[in-house]
C-alpha cells in the first residue's frame, strides 16, 4: 500500500482565463409538470448533433406536477458522461429551491435565472445572468396558455447565444421531438429567438464555457435504456407480454408496446404476433408470463423492486418446474417504496436468490443502452436454453435518463429456442422425460402443448425425471442436483465479463451496470492524480465466470464498485470465491439515490489505499441541508 | 392408451375416433367418496362425448385437493399444477401464447375465495377462453379443514372456531363481474354435470362452474344453515386422530324445476334447486336475482344460471394472427434489418 | 489433516448373543389416514412414561388418505433422539410398500406384519412375526366400522408384549389421549390385549430387543415444536394473530387458538384478552400482523415457505417503516411447493434478505421445543425493542414431530416492550422525531395510535428523522446507515450460541436448528470411531454474535451442517467472516427431506478429513429404488 | 395548531373545542384542481363537523396519488401508507389491535380495483369498522395515466392502446359482498360528500364510498362512454411533454332525484343521478338494480346505495375485552404460572 499521502484536487472545469470548451455540466433546476422537459432534451440533443459527448439526467420527485425537478446535462469532449458532482452552469426557474441550488455551487459557477428571483444577492462568487422570463414570453405569445408552455424554452435561447450552441441545431432537435406537429415547432422556434436575441442584446459574457462542434458522435443515438430494452425485445421475437405499471419500469413495456403495434402488425390483415396484458399486479403477470413461456411463446414482464418482491413464488415455480421468462427489473432505492425516482443496484442479492427453498437465478446487468438493447435478445435465448426466468437488472439511471449509444447491431445469430421436444429428438432419445438429463448438462428436453409432441404435467411439487409427482427423497435430491449442474451449465453461456487487465496494477476494479460509466473515468482520475494504476473487470451477469477469480488473483486488492448499501454484488462474490481472494476484496458503495459519480469512487478508493483526501467522499449533487450531516 | 394387439370386437370410439380410456388420468389419491373425483368423471365423459382433442386441451389448476383433479383426467393433455390461487394467471398467458388450446382449470373454494380471489376477479372480467371449474366444499381440505370464504354461517371447526362470516357467491361474483357462461352443479348430479361441462367446453369465453363437491373428510358443518347435526353421539366412540373413513359416492338425479334435498356424509343436508326448462339463462338481472332470492331461502340454484354467447372474448379481441403465437416462425417474430434501422433512425 | 484411513463401522446397534436394552427403532408403515397416528402415539407415550428417551417422526405423504406413511420411533437410553437410519424393529401394515420396506432393512432386523402379505418369503435373514390382524380385530368387535378403527392398536399390544413395553403405560397413554372418552379408552384397550394375548400365546422371541424402565424423563413432557412454540406465543402475550393455513405451520396457530380460547378468555365476562384471523393469504396475514404491530399489539403470523415468498413485499415495509411483528415460518422443503410434507433448512438465505433493496432482518433459529417456547417469547420482546420483523426459522421436522422436552419455565424477565413513547421520555428527548436515533443504538422511540403522543406518519417512502416525507439523499443515507446500526446492537441481543470448546479438538462444529440432534451423536460417534475430537457452536439466531468468529479463530476447519443444498447458514457466514475464517469453513449438506441422521454427517466429515469410509453418505429411510442412484 | 397568542375574536371550535385549522393536514403535492385534493377538504369538513377526536383516527392508504391523500388531512392523526393495494389488511390488524380507533382508509381505483382486489373483497366480506373511499380517477395517477379497473370502455391510451375491459363496478361488488354501507359520490360535490362522510363515520362496520374524482392532468377519456371529444384541435399546438396545466377545481351542485351532467377538464362529460329522497337503502336487491340500471344509462347514481344498519361489524364479532387489546397490561395477557403448569401438565 503506497505510503505516501496524497492531497486530491479538483481538476477546476472552469478557469477564469482560457476558455473551457465542450466539458461542462448545466443543471436546470425546475418544477415538475412546467414542460421544462421538451426544453431539456431539445438543449441535451442539439449538443449532441454538434458531436460532443453528452448524457442527460433527470432527478425528479415521486409526484405529478408542482414539485422540483432538476435535469442535468453533461457534456464532455473525452467522453465521461457518468454524473459528475459539480455543477458548472444553472439554470434557475423555480423559486422554491434557487437559493438553496445557488449555495451549493462552486465558486466561479454560472447562474442563468429568472430575474424576479434576485439570486445574484445571494453570492457574490458567482458569474450570474438575469433573464427576464415572464417579460419575454410575452414578446412570444399573447395567449396565457401558450405562454406558459412555451416560457422554457426561452432559456434554450439563452444558453445557446450564451455558450455558443448552434440555434439551427436547436430547431433541429425541436423537429425530431413535434415532428408532426408544424405550428408547436413554430411557436417554440420563436421562443428560442427571443431568448437568443435577449442574451445577444443585454448579457455580456463572462464565463468561459463553450461548445464547439466536434467529430464525436457519428453512428450514435440518443436513447433510453428502457427504450433500448424495448427495442431488443422486439428484436427477440417477444410474444407474450405481461406487465403491471410501476415506475421506473412502466416506460420499457409503454415502448415496447408502441414498437409491436407499429412493428408486429401484419400490414395487410391488421392481425398482431404479438399479446400484451396489463395485468392486475405483479404476481399476475408474472404468472402469464408463465403460463406464456410454459406454452411455448417468448414471453416477458418488466418491473421494479417492489413488483420483484411479490413475485418470489411464482420466481420459485419458474425455477423448479423449469419454465422460461424473462423478467426486467428496473431497480429503483428501497427497501420498500423508498425513493421510487431515485436509482439503485439493490435488488442484487433478493434477486439472485429470490423464492424460498434452494432457488437461484441469472442476472445480467446492461451497463448502456447498447447493452439493454443485447441483453434484452440474450435474456430470451438464456430463458429459453436453460428453462429458468432470467432477470435483466436495470436501473432507473439506465432505464430513464438519456444516454448516447452506438446505433445496435442486426442480431446475427437465430433466436435460440432451446431444447424443445420435437420428433427427431424423440427417436434419439427413447421414452421423453421431461426431467431427464440426456445430455449430461443439466438442462432437459421440453415438450410444448399444443404441437403433438408427449404431454408432461408442469408442477411446483416433487417430481422424477418422467415428470411425474414424486415425494422420494432419491427423486427430489436427483432432481435438484441436476437443477445446480443446470445453473452451472449456465456460468460460461452468460455474457462474458469484459476485462482490461493493466500488466502494471495492482489493484483491480470490479463493477457492473450503470456504475461503469463512473467507474471509467476514475481509473483516469486515479492515474492522473495519484498515479494508481488500475485493472477493471466489468461484470455482466450471474453466474459468475471462472475468469473472475483469475482477474482477483492477480491483484493484490479489488475494489467492488456499487450503488447500493450493502455490498450485494460483493456478497455474491464472497460466496463463490475461495477464501484467499475473497480476502482481497473491498467494497465502495453508493447509495444516495442519485447516479454514483466518478470523485466519489476515486476519493474512497484513494483513501482506503491510505492516501489522505480533502473531499467528503459523500456530497449529492442536490444541496444538503447545513446541519445534516452523513453519520 | 388404444392397445397394440386390437381386441376382437369393436371398441367404442367417439367423433374423432378416440376410445373412453384415453380420456381418463391417473389414480386418484384423494379419499374414496370425495366429491372431487367424481368431477373428475365427469371432465372425462364430456371430453369424450364432445371429442375434444386431448393434445389440445391443457389442464391448469392451482393447490389444494380440488387442484390435484387434473392429474386424473385426460392423463395425455399437459397440466400445469401451479402455485395457491394463482392458476388464472398462468391461465392467460398459455391462452395467449397458443390460442387454439382448449383450457381447462381447475380450483378450490379455499384456491378460489381467498387467496385468489384477485386473480379470480380478473380473469372474469376478462372473459378468457377457459372452462374454470370451482370444486367447493366450503373448506380447505388439503390443509385439513379450516374454512374457506363458501363455508356456510356457524359451521364449527374443532378448535371450537365458528364461522360467522357469509360465504361468497362465486357465481353471483362472476356474473357482476361480466362473466358469460356462469352454472352451478352438484358433483355427483352426473348428468346435469356431463351437460354443463359440455356446454361450457362450447363457450367461447369463460365458462365458469361452481361444483358443489363434498369433503367426507372435513366438511362436517355441524350447526350450519345447511345441515343439521345427526346421531352426533352414535359417532363419539369411533373417533380417532388421524382416521379417514371410506365413502360411498353421492349421486343424485332430478328433474328440471325441482328442488332435491341430498344428505352428505355427515349427515348435513343440501338443498339444490334445478332451474327450469324454461329458465332465460340470458338475462343477468334475472340471473342475479335468482341466485339471491335461492339463496335466501338455503338453497342453490343448479344448472346454467347465465350465460351471455355473443361477448367478445379477451384473446379474440386481441386480434391475433391465426397461428399460434408460440409457434410463429422466427421470420414473423423478428423484424427484418429496415425496421432496425428505421428505429436507429428516429434516435440518431 | 490426519493422514490414516480408517475403515468405519456402524457400530451394530443387536447383536445376536445380548439382550439390546432400550436402544433401537421402529418403524410403523401404514397408510395415512388409517387411524394408526393413535396407536403410534400411545406405543411412544408408553416408552415415554417407563423413562426412556424417545422420539418420534412420521414421514407423511401430501394428501389426506390413502397413501403410504412410516411413522419412526427412536428409544434411545443414551438420549440420541436424532432420526436414525437403520430401523431396527418393522411394522409392516401397508401392503403396498411392504416389500421394499422389507428390503430396505438390515440383516438381523425384526418385521412384525399382517400375516396375508406373507413377507417372510422376501429375504431370509430377518427375524418375522406374522400377526393375522383381520382376525384378531374380530375379538374385539363385530361392528365392521370400529374393526378398521382399532385395527392398529393390536400392534401396539403385539409389541407391548415382544418387547416388554408394559400395558397399564400403554392403558395410561391411552387415557391420555382420550381422556374424555371412556368408551374409546375401553375399546382401544380390548385390542391392546388382543394383540397381547396373541403375541404371548402364538410367537416365540427370537430378537434381541428390550425395553425396560429407567429414570430418564423426569420433569420432560413430550410435545411438538409448533406446539411449544404456541405456548410461548400464548406467554408472550401475543394478541393479534393473522393466519393463512399451510403445511406445516397450520398447527401451531390452530394449537394457539386452542389455548388462547381457553386461558386468555375473561372467565366473567366471557371476553378475549387475543384476536385471531384467518386471513384470506399471506400477504394479508403479514398485513395484519403489521398493522397490528404498528397499532401497538403485539402480533405475529406462522406460515412456511410458499408464504415467506409471498411476503417480501410486505417484509420490506415493516424493515423500513420499523414496525414490530413475528413470523414462524416452519420450514418444508422447496423451491416451490416442493415435497410439503417434508423438512429442511431452506429459507434461511431468502429470509434474511428477504424483500427488494437493501433489506435485512433478525432471523431466530429454535432446535428444541424449550427454545420453539423460549425464542417465542424472544421474538416478540426483540421485535419491539427492535422495531423490525423477527423471523423465527422452525422446520417440519420440530414443528410437526413428537419430541421430548424439559418443562417450560415460567418467564422470569417482564416483557420488553421497547422504547414507546411516554410523557416521560417527550419531556426528556424534546421534540419528538419518530425515527431519530437519541440513544445512539440506532433504535429510536415510536409512538402508538389511540395513545394520546404525538403523531407521526409510518410510511414505506423516504422519510426524515422527524418522520416527515423525503426524497432527500442526505434523509435517505442517514436513515438506511440507522438502520444499519440497529441491525449491529441487535447482534448482542441476540439468542447466545451454545458453545462446547474441546481443548483438544483442532476442528469445530457450526449447526443450527433440528440438525443439532444428529450432531450431538454424531461427534460422540467421530471420538468413538475415529478418535476425531470436535468443538460445537450451535447457532441461535442471525445476526450472528462475534464469539463466532473467535470459535473459528481456535479451529483449522469448521464444518457447518445443514439441511439444504445451498449452503445457505455457510454463505451468511461467509459474508460477515474475514477471509481467513470463511476460508476455514467446510459443508455438510443434507436435503433429502428426512431429518438429518447421526451416520450422514460422521460419514461426511470423515470422508472430508480424509478417512476412507465404507458407507455412502447418502442413503434415505424410505428405501431407494435400486436402479436410481443419487449422483 | 392553535396559536399561542389567542386572537381576541372567539375562533369557531367544534362540539370537542377544537378549531377547523387542526383537522387540516399538510400542503397537498397533487396536481391542482385534481378531484382528490377535494375529497380531502371534505373529509376536513367531516370529521371537524362530527367533532372526531383526531388522535383516535388512524388514516390508511395504499399508493398512487389517491393514496398521498391522507398526508393532506387531519395532520395530527396517526397515517398509515402502506404498500400498493394491501391497506385492508394492514387497517384490519390496526383495528384488531385497538377497536377504539377510527379508522379511515383512502385508496384508489388502481390500488383497489386491480392489485387490491383480493383484500378488498374481503375487506367488504368482513364488514371491518372503517370508512374506506376510492378516490376514483378511472387510471392510474402516479405512474402516469394507465387503465385502471374502472376505465370506461372505449378509453386510449397515448400508446393507442383502448381499453376493452368492462368497468368494475365497486359498488355493486360491495353490496354483493356483504358490505353495510355503500354510497357513491363525486369529489366536487361538497354538500353531498360531507354529508356521506359523516353518516359512513357514525356507521359501525365497513363503510365503502366510490368517490369519481376527476384526474386532471391524465384521464383524457377520448371516445369513452362518458364523454365526448372537444375541441380537441384547440389543444394541439400546446401539447408537450411533462406539461401539466393548472386547473381549477370543479364543483356541483344539484337536488336529490334530479341528473346531472358535469364537463371535466377534458372535455369529457360525466352523468351524475342522485338518489331520491324517497330512496330505501335498506334494500339490498333495490340497490343493485337501481345501479345497473343507472350504469345501463351511462350514468352513476350517486348517494347513500345501500346501507344496513344493524349487521355486526368483525371486530365487534371477537368479542373483545373492553380496553384495546394494544394497551392491555402484562397482567392480562401473560397467563399466570398456573396455566404454564397446567398446560405441562397436559404433557408429562
Ligand atoms: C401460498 C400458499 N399458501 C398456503 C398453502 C397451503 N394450502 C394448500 S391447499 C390449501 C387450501 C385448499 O383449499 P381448496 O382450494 O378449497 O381445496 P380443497 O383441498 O378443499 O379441494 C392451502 C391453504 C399453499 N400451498 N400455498
Ligand atoms: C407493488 C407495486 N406495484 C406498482 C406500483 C406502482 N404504482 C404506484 S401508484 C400506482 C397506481 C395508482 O393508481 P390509483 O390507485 O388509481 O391511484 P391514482 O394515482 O390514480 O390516484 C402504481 C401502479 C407500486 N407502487 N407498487
Ligand atoms: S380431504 Fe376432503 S377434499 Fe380432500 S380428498 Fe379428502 S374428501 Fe376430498
Ligand atoms: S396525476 Fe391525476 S390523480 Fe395524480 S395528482 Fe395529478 S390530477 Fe390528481
Ligand atoms: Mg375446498
Ligand atoms: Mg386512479
Amino acid at each position: 500500500m503506497p505510503a505516501s499521502d496524497l492531497a486530491v484536487e479538483e481538476r477546476p472545469s472552469t478557469s477564469l482565463t482560457k476558455p473551457v470548451v465542450n466539458d461542462f455540466s448545466i443543471q436546470v433546476a425546475t418544477v415538475n409538470g412546467s414542460g421544462s422537459q421538451t426544453a431539456n432534451l431539445v438543449l441535451l440533443r442539439s449538443i449532441f448533433q454538434m458531436g460532443v459527448p453528452v448524457s442527460g439526467k433527470n432527478l425528479f420527485p415521486s409526484n405529478i406536477a408542482g414539485l422540483p425537478t432538476w435535469f442535468t446535462i453533461r457534456a464532455n469532449k473525452d467522453g465521461y458522461i457518468a454524473r459528475k458532482k459539480e455543477i458548472d452552469v444553472l439554470v434557475a426557474m423555480n423559486a422554491e429551491t434557487a437559493r438553496e441550488d445557488v449555495l451549493g455551487l462552486r465558486a466561479g459557477a454560472v447562474v442563468v435565472y429568472d430575474e424576479p428571483l434576485k439570486l445574484d444577492t445571494v453570492r457574490d462568487d458567482l458569474i450570474f445572468y438575469p433573464v427576464p422570463f415572464d417579460t419575454l414570453v410575452g414578446e412570444v405569445s399573447r395567449d396565457v396558455k401558450l405562454r406558459r408552455r412555451v416560457r422554457n424554452m426561452i432559456y434554450d435561447g439563452v444558453l445557446a447565444k450564451l455558450f455558443g450552441v448552434e440555434i439551427d441545431e436547436m430547431e433541429k432537435a425541436l423537429r425530431k421531438q413535434f415532428g408532426t406537429k408544424p405550428k408547436v415547432v413554430e411557436i417554440n422556434r420563436e421562443a428560442l429567438d427571443v431568448g437568443y436575441a435577449f442574451a445577444d442584446a443585454k448579457l455580456e459574457k463572462r464565463d468561459h464555457f463553450r461548445v464547439e462542434p466536434m467529430e464525436g458522435n457519428q453512428g450514435r443515438i440518443l436513447i433510453d435504456g428502457n427504450a433500448a430494452s424495448a427495442v431488443g425485445c422486439l428484436m427477440a421475437g417477444v410474444t407474450v407480454v405481461a406487465w403491471y405499471p410501476i415506475t421506473p419500469s412502466s416506460s420499457l413495456c409503454e415502448t415496447l408496446i408502441s414498437y409491436l403495434r407499429r412493428y408486429r402488425v401484419d400490414k395487410k390483415t391488421g392481425k398482431a404476433t404479438f399479446a400484451v396484458v396489463q395485468a392486475e399486479d405483479e404476481i399476475a403477470a408474472l404468472g402469464m408470463a408463465i403460463g406464456g413461456g410454459w406454452a411455448g411463446a417468448r414471453s416477458m414482464t418488466a418491473t421494479s423492486g417492489p413488483g420483484i418482491s411479490l413475485m418470489g413464488e411464482f420466481a420459485g415455480l419458474a425455477y423448479y418446474s423449469e419454465v422460461p421468462c424473462v423478467v426486467f427489473d428496473v431497480q429503483r432505492v428501497g427497501p420498500s417504496t423508498g425513493l421510487p425516482t431515485r436509482t439503485a443496484q439493490g435488488d442484487v442479492l433478493s434477486t439472485a436468490f429470490l423464492s424460498h427453498g434452494d432457488s437461484r437465478h441469472p442476472l445480467l446487468f446492461p451497463c448502456s443502452p447498447e447493452e439493454c438493447f443485447e441483453m434484452a435478445i440474450s435474456a430470451f435465448d438464456l430463458a429459453e436454453r436453460f428453462q429458468t426466468p432470467v432477470f435483466v437488472l436495470s436501473d432507473l439511471d439506465l432505464g430513464m435518463n438519456t444516454w448516447m449509444a452506438n446505433e445496435f447491431e442486426y442480431p446475427d445469430k437465430p433466436m435460440d429456442r432451446g431444447k424443445v421436444l420435437d420428433e427427431d429428438t424423440l427417436e434419439r432419445i427413447g421414452r421423453f422425460g421431461r426431467y431427464r438429463d440426456v445430455d449430461g448438462d443439466g438442462i432437459t428436453y421440453r415438450s410444448i402443448p399444443g404441437t403433438s409432441m408427449p404431454a408432461y404435467f408442469c408442477r411446483g411439487s416433487g417430481h422424477n425425471e418422467w415428470g411425474q409427482y414424486s415425494e422420494r427423497s432419491d427423486d427430489y435430491k436427483k432432481n435438484v442436483d441436476r437443477l445446480t449442474r443446470k445453473f452451472e451449465t449456465a456460468r460460461n453461456w452468460m455474457p462474458a465479463p469484459i476485462v482490461e487487465i493493466n500488466r502494471k496494477a495492482r489493484i483491480g476494479i470490479v463493477a457492473y451496470g450503470t456504475t461503469h460509466w463512473a467507474v471509467v473515468e476514475s481509473r483516469d482520475q486515479l492515474v492522473a492524480e495519484a498515479d494508481l494504476q488500475t485493472s477493471y473487470y466489468r461484470l455482466r451477469a450471474y453466474p459468475f465466470r471462472s475468469a473472475l477469480a483469475s482477474f482477483i488473483e492477480r491483484h493484490d486488492r479489488v475494489y467492488v464498485i456499487e450503488q447500493n448499501r450493502d455490498a450485494q454484488m460483493s456478497t455474491l462474490m464472497r460466496i463463490e470465491l475461495r477464501a484467499e481472494l475473497a480476502g482481497r476484496l473491498r467494497s465502495v458503495l453508493h447509495y444516495s439515490g442519485e447516479p454514483i459519480d466518478a470523485r466519489s469512487i476515486t476519493d474512497d478508493v484513494l483513501i482506503q489505499e491510505g492516501y489522505r483526501v480533502e473531499y467528503s467522499a459523500f456530497s449529492g449533487a442536490v444541496p444538503q441541508d447545513a446541519g445534516v450531516g452523513g453519520e | 392408451m388404444p392397445t397394440a394387439t386390437p381386441s376382437p370386437k369393436k371398441k367404442k370410439v367417439n367423433r374423432i375416433g378416440l376410445e373412453l380410456p384415453i380420456y381418463r388420468g391417473s389414480k386418484t389419491t384423494l379419499c374414496a367418496g370425495c366429491g372431487h373425483n367424481a368431477i373428475s368423471e365427469r371432465v372425462v365423459d364430456a371430453c369424450f362425448t364432445m371429442g375434444i382433442q386431448p393434445d389440445r386441451v391443457v389442464k391448469l389448476s392451482g393447490i389444494g385437493c380440488s387442484s390435484k383433479s387434473p392429474a386424473y383426467f385426460l392423463g395425455s393433455a399437459h397440466g400445469f399444477n401451479a402455485v395457491h390461487g394463482r392458476m388464472p394467471s398462468v391461465g392467460t398467458g398459455a391462452m395467449l401464447a397458443n390460442k387454439d388450446l382448449v383450457a381447462i382449470g381447475v380450483s378450490g373454494d379455499g384456491d378460489t375465495g381467498a387467496i385468489g380471489i384477485g386473480q379470480f376477479v380478473h380473469l372474469m372480467r376478462r372473459n378468457l377462453p377457459m372452462v374454470y371449474i370451482i370444486e367447493d366444499n366450503g373448506c380447505y381440505g388439503l390443509t385439513k379443514g379450516q374454512f374457506s370464504p363458501t363455508a356456510d354461517v356457524g359451521s364449527t371447526l374443532k378448535t371450537g372456531v365458528v364461522n360467522d362470516l357469509a360465504p361468497i357467491d362465486t357465481c353471483a361474483l362472476a356474473i357482476e363481474l361480466g362473466a358469460t357462461f356462469v352454472a352451478r352443479s352438484f358433483s355427483g348430479d352426473k348428468k346435469q354435470l356431463t351437460a354443463l361441462l359440455k356446454a361450457a367446453l362450447s363457450h367461447r369465453g369463460i365458462a365458469m362452474l361452481d361444483v358443489l363437491s363434498p369433503c367426507v373428510t372435513f366438511n362436517d358443518h355441524e350447526g350450519s344453515t345447511k345441515s343439521y347435526s345427526y346421531a352426533k353421539s352414535h359417532e363419539e366412540p369411533i373417533e380417532e386422530i388421524d382416521f379417514v373413513p371410506y365413502f360411498e359416492d353421492i349421486t343424485v338425479e332430478y328433474e328440471p324445476g325441482t328442488t332435491r334435498e341430498v344428505t352428505l356424509h355427515d349427515g348435513s343436508r343440501l338443498f339444490l334447486k334445478k332451474l327450469d326448462e324454461g329458465y332465460n339463462a340470458t338475462d343477468r338481472a334475472q340471473a342475479m336475482r335468482v341466485l339471491r332470492e335461492t339463496r335466501a331461502r338455503g338453497e342453490f340454484a343448479t344448472g346454467l344460471v347465465f350465460v351471455d354467447p355473443v361477448a367478445e372474448d379477451f384473446v379474440t379481441s386481441l386480434n391475433l394472427v391465426d397461428e399460434p403465437l408460440a409457434s410463429l416462425s422466427e421470420g414473423r417474430v423478428r423484424p427484418s434489418r429496415s425496421v432496425l434501422d428505421d428505429i436507429m433512425g428516429g434516435l440518431r
